[in-house]
């Protein structure tokens, strides 16, 4: 019987080596996997490069695990957002590394690592900053540049419902990078509000197949999330 | 009288027809939905995947789980729908949006927009989905105070600050007025607020505005 | 108000031009748009150059099309499936060109158009007769090669719902290439087998957000169909 | 005795662990599905965006919206659901496809399978989704007959039909055993048919054989 889901949040993130790659979904405070980064926090690996929108506020989440040095470089979309104050210190102080992509590039790159593309044009950033150092080329008389895959060893996402086959469904802007980030890397861990039994999850509902989840754990979010 | 801020949303959004699909940015740009009546059926889609978005909730029925682009809680309207991110830009890069709005540090009579950074050595700036939207839109349009707080004009014959698209503003809309930019030509006046001079407008500008005729 | 329900079939598919880059959905029988296809035989637009996974079998629909001169071309990844006795008629006699492209690589050429992706790279088809004169790039260690967008004038695909927004829903796998070539194309024309009133449809579950959908016309195919 | 078709479609419906996402081509290796007992939970996926087929389903109960790549009328399992054409492939170039067994005319000791087109010349071939099933698969098996209807090896030093994809093949089930496609060594014999013997197998083959010791 497959039975992708975990008891406890250490048993979701066991295992994530030092030196990782790790895509983390949501945008804003929608679809964070708020408990499996605590739980990364807790595990221990370090030298990370963190995948995300934003660069972490406050200093809880993203932005505690890169406080604690966990975190050799960012790469998003959104560095400055409100509260970003630990990024903004360690950049500062020359700490972490940051690669700013737009954020439908990004999407796309990560899209791409999920569906075997190593690189695609797109018109995006073409004659500014963010192109420079990228092969620029035209088609059809317009430039565009080369952007490539980006893959990852770990995802952490956040879902809705899911079943024993890592079946995902997500809710409203919940979705967001989610989805492109569990295709995206090796092993894809879901924080879920709701489990649901097999079959119990309208086929044409799924977003995620479970094909692309390793590991599910339950956390209740509570109200007025639920 | 210069536009007011709700006024230059209003006048924007007074130009947009129904059944455009809108992309608006964060700020001032996120206003121009308030003026667009319901039953003039504009879809208003956000890069973080929603499509068909409605007014904001009332304080007591916000949903945690549907914000905007900009992080504020709104609605779906009837008729409205959810995609994951590389959907929500590959109908962005792909030209499926009719009409984007953004805001702007400058505009160049050449269309270009410099709206994500301050200078190159900016040390970390922010771009979000302005780049995508830029390159991909079929129309953009800038909503923006005509000047700087310190009166610094932002209608410029070349854009200082780094770029964000080339070539992609169609229309300006500031506190004194409407501007197209028209290729091989530049600023265009298309109206100005009421009460403002021509005479006016040009000196609160870098780059020359035309008249159309 | 945003009404692309039209009356009529003829309706529907008024206006594709002569010469025209025409997509048709589905995958065998399942999401096939007959009706449009019958309609669009009607309508006599010819010079077309058509793109479907098959090309047509039998004497009707896209195989009556081709039967009638008014196909150019033909780019699929199947040509040869049972029946489709007209295609072979007209390719040996040279009066049809064909593209043969493999599947996937049709579906992320379609979705690379829908998407603004001008050009990407696959391993897909590398090193075969299908890579000749196609540029060829190493990307870590593994040889890819480049393929371009297929973007269409016009799309006649097959769904199950829709609302007046021209929202769709699919049923199992009646999906198939349907909601690629929505967003592929210039003209989408579904053909539908349910009408639902605006927000009637989960907004969950819808597949093809309206925004890639410019007329529906409802087509009952009947039992055991619904 | 060689194996028959079922046996052989069994013997490697034997090698297929729970948990696998697997794809099965048109024709033999279909009926491999059958042999996969419904508890030994295995994803079968299908390249029109079916994942988790269960098996077909009796006359009365055919779902016409519901085919796998076959054209055949096939059941979804519960944990099953449907992606569209782009996203199936997405999940097959990305290499989320744990195995996929094909039928070949020809498979090369060093891995190359051609199972597409039998001449360049070939007026219409149809290429189907093989070539992105041979490169995206993480591991590609081939059924087929050990040789062809009229006598001729089908497991040879290099092909002479087009190439579907290169060096590709990691195992090979045919009527007269089961074949391992070795890099720098070419096949290995990982078990024959009862009672066929390595020199028949050898005799039935253009390619050397050779054994695991």
């Amino acid at each position: 019987m497959i039975n992708k889901i975990v008891q406890s949040l250490a048993e979701a993130v066991a295992g994530i080596k030092d030196g990782s790659t790790v895509l983390i979904g949501g945008f804003g405070s929608v679809g964070q996997p708020d408990a499996l980064i605590e739980a990364l926090i807790e595990q221990g690996a370090k030298d990370l490069t963190c995948v995300a929108n934003n660069a972490g506020s406050g200093r809880t989440g993203l932005a505690r695990l890169m406080e604690l040095g966990r975190v050799r470089k960012i790469i998003c979309s959104f560095p400055r957002s409100s509260g970003s104050v630990v990024f903004e210190e360690l950049y500062k102080a020359g700490k972490i590394e940051l690669e700013i992509v737009p954020q439908g590039t990004l999407a796309e790159r990560l899209r791409a690592a999920g569906a075997g593309i190593p690189a695609f044009y797109t018109a995006t950033a073409q004659g500014t900053l963010l192109a420079r150092g990228k092969e620029e080329r035209e088609f059809d008389g317009r430039l565009y540049i080369l952007e490539r895959a980006l893959r990852a060893d770990v995802a952490l996402i956040e879902a809705w419902e899911a079943d024993r086959w890592g079946n995902l469904t997500y809710r409203a802007s919940g979705r967001n990078f989610n989805p492109v980030m569990a295709m995206a890397a090796d092993l894809t861990i879901a924080q879920v509000q709701h489990i649901r039994e097999l079959g119990e999850i309208d086929p044409e509902r799924v977003i995620t197949p479970g094909v692309y989840v390793q590991r599910v754990v339950r956390v209740d979010r509570g109200s007025p999330w639920v | 009288m210069p536009y007011s801020r709700s006024e230059m949303a209003a006048r924007a959004a007074a130009d947009i027809p129904e059944g455009w699909v809108v992309n608006l940015g964060i700020g001032m740009p996120t206003a121009i939905a308030d003026h667009v009546p319901l039953e003039r059926e504009v879809i208003f889609q956000s890069e973080n995947g929603v499509i068909g978005m409605g007014p904001a909730p009332p304080p007591d029925r916000v949903d945690p789980w549907l914000i905007n682009a900009g992080k504020q809680p709104v609605t779906l309207r009837p008729g409205g729908c959810y995609v994951h991110h590389a959907d929500s830009f590959a109908m962005i890069r792909g030209g499926h949006i009719d009409l984007c709005v953004l805001g702007a540090f400058e505009v160049a009579e050449n269309g270009d927009l410099a709206n994500w950074a301050t200078s190159e050595n900016d040390t970390a700036p922010a771009v979000g989905g302005a780049m995508d939207l830029g390159a991909g839109a079929k129309r953009l349009w800038v909503l923006m105070e005509h000047t700087t707080k310190d009166g610094r004009p932002k209608l410029v014959p070349s854009c200082s600050y780094p770029l964000t698209a080339l070539r992609a503003v169609r229309r300006v809309y500031t506190n004194l007025g409407v501007f197209d930019v028209v290729p091989g030509r530049g600023f265009v006046v298309v109206e100005l607020a009421p009460g403002v001079s021509l005479e006016q407008a040009q000196a609160a500008s870098a780059a020359r505005l035309h008249t159309s005729a």
